[in-house]
């Protein structure tokens, strides 16, 4: 089965998407870097394996597992019921913690300050789906193509209200001093999981042993501290 | 490595797609009208006596043509947003998509014009018509009839480019795709579907200018030959 | 634009040159067309008659000289170039119907636009010009149906709805064979026996000696010959000799 | 995450362009070859023949290259053959490319006059040695303008490749700008970029056109 | 393919029959053409000529009658057309060289490709038959370097190299002045002389009488007159009459 064939190969292909800061991305010097990526390499080393980084985009992070070219995924998966029909999900690895996060000077409080105003997300997220499903508050989305076009829109005034994890909501303030913007109503909590083929016990079996194991020992906590700057829920933290 | 594929699942979203569809044909429809206008007006103006305007017709050619679409469209939208002026996502997609086939038109057009025997330009002037007559009357037409099939290709061309609006949030054909694939994590099943409705539209396309040609072509009509 | 010209005169070319590049084309030509007056010019290839009829109706510029038409002043910069036109009609040997419009289109075009003249109206003179020619009905037809005779003809049609004051005519039967030719011809001598002044560059030297009142002969840019029909069978230059020998060929 | 532009970014928007330039030229030699198959099918004495290249040309020029990479790469590994993402890239581009530069071909031997065939006809050359010795050469000549102007679509469609894992110059655009959120600066260098690549060879391709004294035109698969 | 045919018969046509749609363009040709003849086929525009013409070498196929040509039968489905073509050698009004090859390789490309002759020879031969036509000096010229009336010369010249035996020509000399008319002439009645058969569509009457054995006068789909030159000048039928009429006007 599909372990046998990793350990085989003495290599494990991981498909990442390294334009997701901060779970994937480059850094000053062009090396993929972020939680996910540290997650991957710690898992590599671990298993005492070579690792592959598999260059994705959000829309080919699935068919690159089902189609075996590459083994797992560990790229912001977010576990929902209607994705498990396609892929098998690993226990969580991290969580995501997600807020509507508005300009600083929006008076927002509550659901009903949000009702004319646009909510910019990245497309088909949780969060986006989330949102949509949220019918009866009478939202306008818009729909960007990932986190960065979001973040652009947002810094550029075409949106004045995003939905994401509370890290980007933070760094649109940095690139435009004049758009500062915090979170308001918090969102959502989604369970971050490794995400692989259906019919791969065995591998699943591995895989949550390594989380738990990772989980007890806080290394999971620190990276996901380190690069989102708050800590797992406590149950997590080790 | 069997996938077992689930068109049921995907399908049941067919509101969403029919949406996605529809709204690409507005963009094609609203670029085409406005390209096609904005186009023809660089191509009489690469023809200009003035240097200046013939020159800036030019420029923007060859910037359009030579620069890939998704830029030009992240550089409007932004690039509106950033000096006030908030657009809707239609809007400005509408608008980079005219810009970007406006250039191609002009091109085409302008093979268009240059097909036109010079006879023709100089019985027209023996007749006393203007220099906006002739244009109208003995250049404009012909010309058209002449580049239609390029004309057409092009624009078809434009409908299935115009799936890089999804980016700036218009919820076009791709865009959807991209929303349902990711929700239900059904990619393969979702772009054969929109393989085949991109095909489809792009047919509805042709079919639409074959029905204009014939309506606006009464030469072509009557005697079926080229001009 | 007004000018002094001799009462009768409706088209006078007095010295005129042109070049192009550094070819001279047009080395000093003088010569005028008298009202109701039929002018033929002949000469080889290359010898410069297009290039004169077409400075006439300012297809060219002139470099040197004077050309007064109806009245315009032609070498001058801002000679009213749609007034010259209203009063002039040229037709050339490839007869550049406009090929996206119908006959009737294509003769009510001008008269429409630059006239103003109602639909109707002009409906009802593309009727009678196309008469004057014998196409009555090919009225509804596009150029491509029609023979190049019928397309000649049409496209003389087409000048005379504008009704202008002189007709100039570019070898318009060359392009035509012998039994279009003679349709086309016909339709000339019509014209010229109901008084149009009218100018025309020709290589059928039978036709010019049957219509012509005067013949302008042209060797090199220059006019090296000029007089009745009578020349061409009693030359008095050795290069119209020449010339009328070649023509002769043909036949 | 944030920073600034830096010579590791260019460095890597550089290595982006390689792979533009590298998957360009493997588009066009591979769309060239089937091109050519593909614009002799359409005029091809068979009828068959004839109606197959063209349901050809219409499906592949009705479908989005995303769409058709997508499937080429991720759908021909569901039924079984697995492409490594340069050969997947290489064969959809291939496809895609065939199909346009075979219409643009068909249309330059069209356009070669009936008298010619006829002439070569009269002089008992059989259909092969017609469509090589007198057809083509002067197809040829008459297709060179096009086909250069062509480059510049196949060097900007190159980018839909990032959808099988290729970091090509707009990929790589686009990661830098994820980490960095300058999407002027970067969008700015990659329309530069693009530009330098593209404008010399729409630049040559006017210049055969003059030359050839036919204003020809390309049509933009953007 | 072979057949009895009258022993010096070398083209022969029986009742050929021949509709473009519901036109009928041949209406049951017949004539025979012996080896050594030069025979003129005259006629209006539209009557035939040119269909008649494609049809003995096969570019348009029949639909009822029988050809016969150097022993071939054109009129089958299955006569081979590669044979026939190295037989018959055609000549069209607007001359069709290859403008990317030079004159020598226009001529040589047959030889070489259909027959394999040696390059070499092939070359031998291509000077040879171009001191026919009197162009041996541009041997490598591409065709755009030369006049229309060269041009016209090359192109019978690239045909004498498949050394046919019979010679088919649709109005080769439409398209030029007198001039270079003249000079096809002179290439023309040069081949006649040294007795090659020979099929020839024009408008020349002057030519067709001096160089024809026999006359062809089409009209209508039909053969309405045939007999010696002679007949141009005394016409039997009123349609050649008002033909050879016409055709006077033009000189
Ligand atoms: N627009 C032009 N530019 C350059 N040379 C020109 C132009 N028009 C005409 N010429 C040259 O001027 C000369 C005279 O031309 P023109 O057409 O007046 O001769 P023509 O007497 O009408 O001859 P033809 O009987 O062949 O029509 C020719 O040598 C021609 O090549
Ligand atoms: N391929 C074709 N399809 C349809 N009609 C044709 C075709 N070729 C010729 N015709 C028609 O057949 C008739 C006879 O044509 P043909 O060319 O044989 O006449 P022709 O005697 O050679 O005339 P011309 O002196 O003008 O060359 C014409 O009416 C012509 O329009
Ligand atoms: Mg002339
Ligand atoms: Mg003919």
């Amino acid at each position: 089965d599909l372990l046998d064939s990793i350990m085989q190969a003495k290599k494990i292909r991981i498909s990442t998407d390294l334009a997701i800061p901060p779970s994937g991305m480059m850094d000053g010097s062009m090396k993929a870097t972020g939680s996910d990526v540290e997650v991957a390499q710690l898992l590599a080393k671990d298993w005492g394996l070579e690792l592959e980084f598999i260059q994705t985009t959000g829309a080919t992070r699935i068919p690159n597992v089902l189609t075996g070219k590459a083994d797992i995924i560990i790229s912001t998966l977010s576990v929902t019921a209607e994705r498990a029909k396609v892929i098998d999900f690993s226990n969580r690895y991290a969580t995501l913690q997600s807020d509507i996060g508005c300009l600083k000077s929006l008076n927002v409080k509550d659901w009903a300050d949000l009702k004319d105003k646009t909510v910019g997300v990245a497309r088909g997220t949780t969060q986006d789906t989330t949102l949509s499903n949220m019918k009866d508050k009478e939202l306008k989305i818009a729909r960007y193509d990932d986190d960065a076009t979001e973040v652009t829109a947002a810094v550029s005034g075409q949106v004045d209200c995003v939905g994401t994890s509370a890290t980007i909501i933070n760094q649109i303030g940095v690139k435009n001093p004049a758009r500062i913007f915090e979170s308001k109503i918090p969102l959502a909590t989604f369970d971050l999981a490794v995400g692989l083929k259906k019919g791969e016990p065995r591998l699943m079996e591995k895989l949550n042993g390594w989380i738990a194991e990772n989980i007890k020992n806080g290394k999971l906590n620190a990276i996901y501290k380190k690069f989102h700057g708050v800590e797992l829920p406590a149950d997590m933290r080790g | 490595m069997g996938i077992e594929l689930d068109f049921p699942a995907v399908l049941e979203r067919w509101p969403n797609f029919l949406g996605g569809a529809i709204l690409t044909l507005e963009l094609a429809f609203f670029a085409t009208v406005l390209g096609a206008f904005l186009g023809t007006l660089a191509a009489v103006g690469r023809r200009s006596h003035s240097l200046l305007i013939a020159r800036t017709c030019k420029v923007y050619v060859e910037a359009i043509r030579n620069t890939p679409l998704l830029v030009q469209i992240f550089l409007v939208y932004f690039g509106l947003a950033s000096i006030g002026l908030k657009l809707s996502a239609f809007t400005v997609a509408v608008a980079a998509l005219t810009i970007n086939v406006g250039a191609y038109t002009a091109e085409i057009m302008r093979a268009g014009f240059d097909a036109i025997p010079r006879g023709q330009l100089e019985a027209a002037e023996g007749l006393a018509l203007s220099r906006l007559q002739i244009y109208w009357h003995i250049i404009l037409l012909p010309a058209v009839e002449r580049v239609y099939p390029a004309l057409t290709s092009q624009f078809v061309l434009l409908m299935l480019a115009s799936s890089v609006c999804s980016q700036i949030s218009a919820e076009e054909l791709t865009a959807v795709a991209n929303y349902i694939q990711s929700d239900t994590y059904r990619a393969f099943e979702t772009y054969i579907i929109i393989a085949v409705l991109y095909i489809f539209l792009s047919l509805v396309m042709r079919a639409g200018f074959w029905g204009l040609g014939f309506v606006l072509f009464p030469r072509r009509r009557r005697l079926g030959t080229p001009l | 634009m007004q000018q002094d010209t001799p009462a009768t005169s409706i088209v006078s070319l007095r010295d005129v040159q042109k070049s192009f590049g550094s070819l001279k084309v047009l080395d000093g030509v003088s010569f005028a067309v008298e009202r109701g007056e039929v002018l033929a010019i002949i000469g080889r290839s290359g010898s410069g008659k297009s290039t004169a009829l077409r400075c006439i109706d300012r297809f060219e510029r002139v470099d040197h000289g004077e050309i007064v038409v109806c009245g315009h002043r032609v070498d001058s910069p801002d000679v009213d170039l749609r007034a010259l036109r209203q009063d002039v009609g040229i037709v050339f040997q490839s007869y550049n119907l406009f090929p996206h419009l119908t006959i009737e289109q294509n003769i009510t075009l001008a008269p429409c636009s630059v006239k103003r003249m109602a639909l109707s109206q002009a409906k009802e003179l593309a009727r009678k010009v196309l008469a004057q020619v014998g196409l009555e009905e090919k009225l509804h037809a596009y150029p491509e149906q029609l023979s190049g005779g019928q397309q000649q003809r049409a496209a003389i049609a087409r000048s005379l709805a504008m009704q202008p004051k002189v007709m100039l005519f570019d070898e318009v039967t060359s392009a035509l064979d012998p039994e279009l030719t003679a349709e086309v011809q016909r339709v000339i001598e019509r014209l010229a026996a109901e008084g149009m002044t009218m100018v025309m560059v020709t290589h059928e030297m039978g036709f010019a000696k049957s219509i012509a009142d005067r013949i302008v002969f042209m060797h090199r840019g220059k006019v090296h010959e000029t007089g009745p029909a009578s020349i061409l069978t009693s030359p008095t230059t050795p290069e119209l000799a020449q010339f009328v020998g070649t023509g002769d060929l043909k036949s | 995450m944030g920073g600034h532009l830096n010579f590791n970014h260019l460095l890597f928007l550089g290595h982006g362009a390689l792979w533009t330039i590298g998957l360009s030229l493997i588009a066009l030699g591979g769309g060239g070859l089937a091109g050519f198959v593909i614009a002799l099918a359409r005029v091809s004495p068979l009828k068959s023949v004839r109606l197959l290249s063209a349901v050809y040309v219409q499906l592949i020029q009705g479908t989005p290259l995303l769409v058709i990479l997508f499937l080429g790469y991720f759908g021909l590994a569901a039924v079984g053959f697995q492409l490594s993402p340069l050969a997947a890239a290489g064969a959809s581009l291939t496809l895609y490319v065939a199909a346009y530069l075979g219409e643009i071909w068909r249309g330059c031997i069209e356009s070669v006059p009936k008298p010619q065939w006829e002439a070569a006809e009269g002089l008992a050359l059989s259909r092969t040695q017609r469509m090589m010795k007198v057809i083509l050469p002067q197809a040829i000549r008459i297709a060179t303008p096009p086909t250069v102007g062509f480059m510049v679509q196949i060097i900007k469609n190159t980018s839909l490749a990032s959808v099988v894992g290729f970091v090509e110059l707009m990929r790589s655009g686009q990661i830098v700008n994820n980490s960095l959120f300058e999407p002027f600066a970067i969008y700015a260098i990659i329309a530069v970029v693009y530009f330098a690549m593209c404008y010399p060879i729409s630049l040559y391709s006017q210049r055969l056109e003059r030359r050839m004294g036919r204003g020809k035109f390309n049509l933009a698969p953007a």
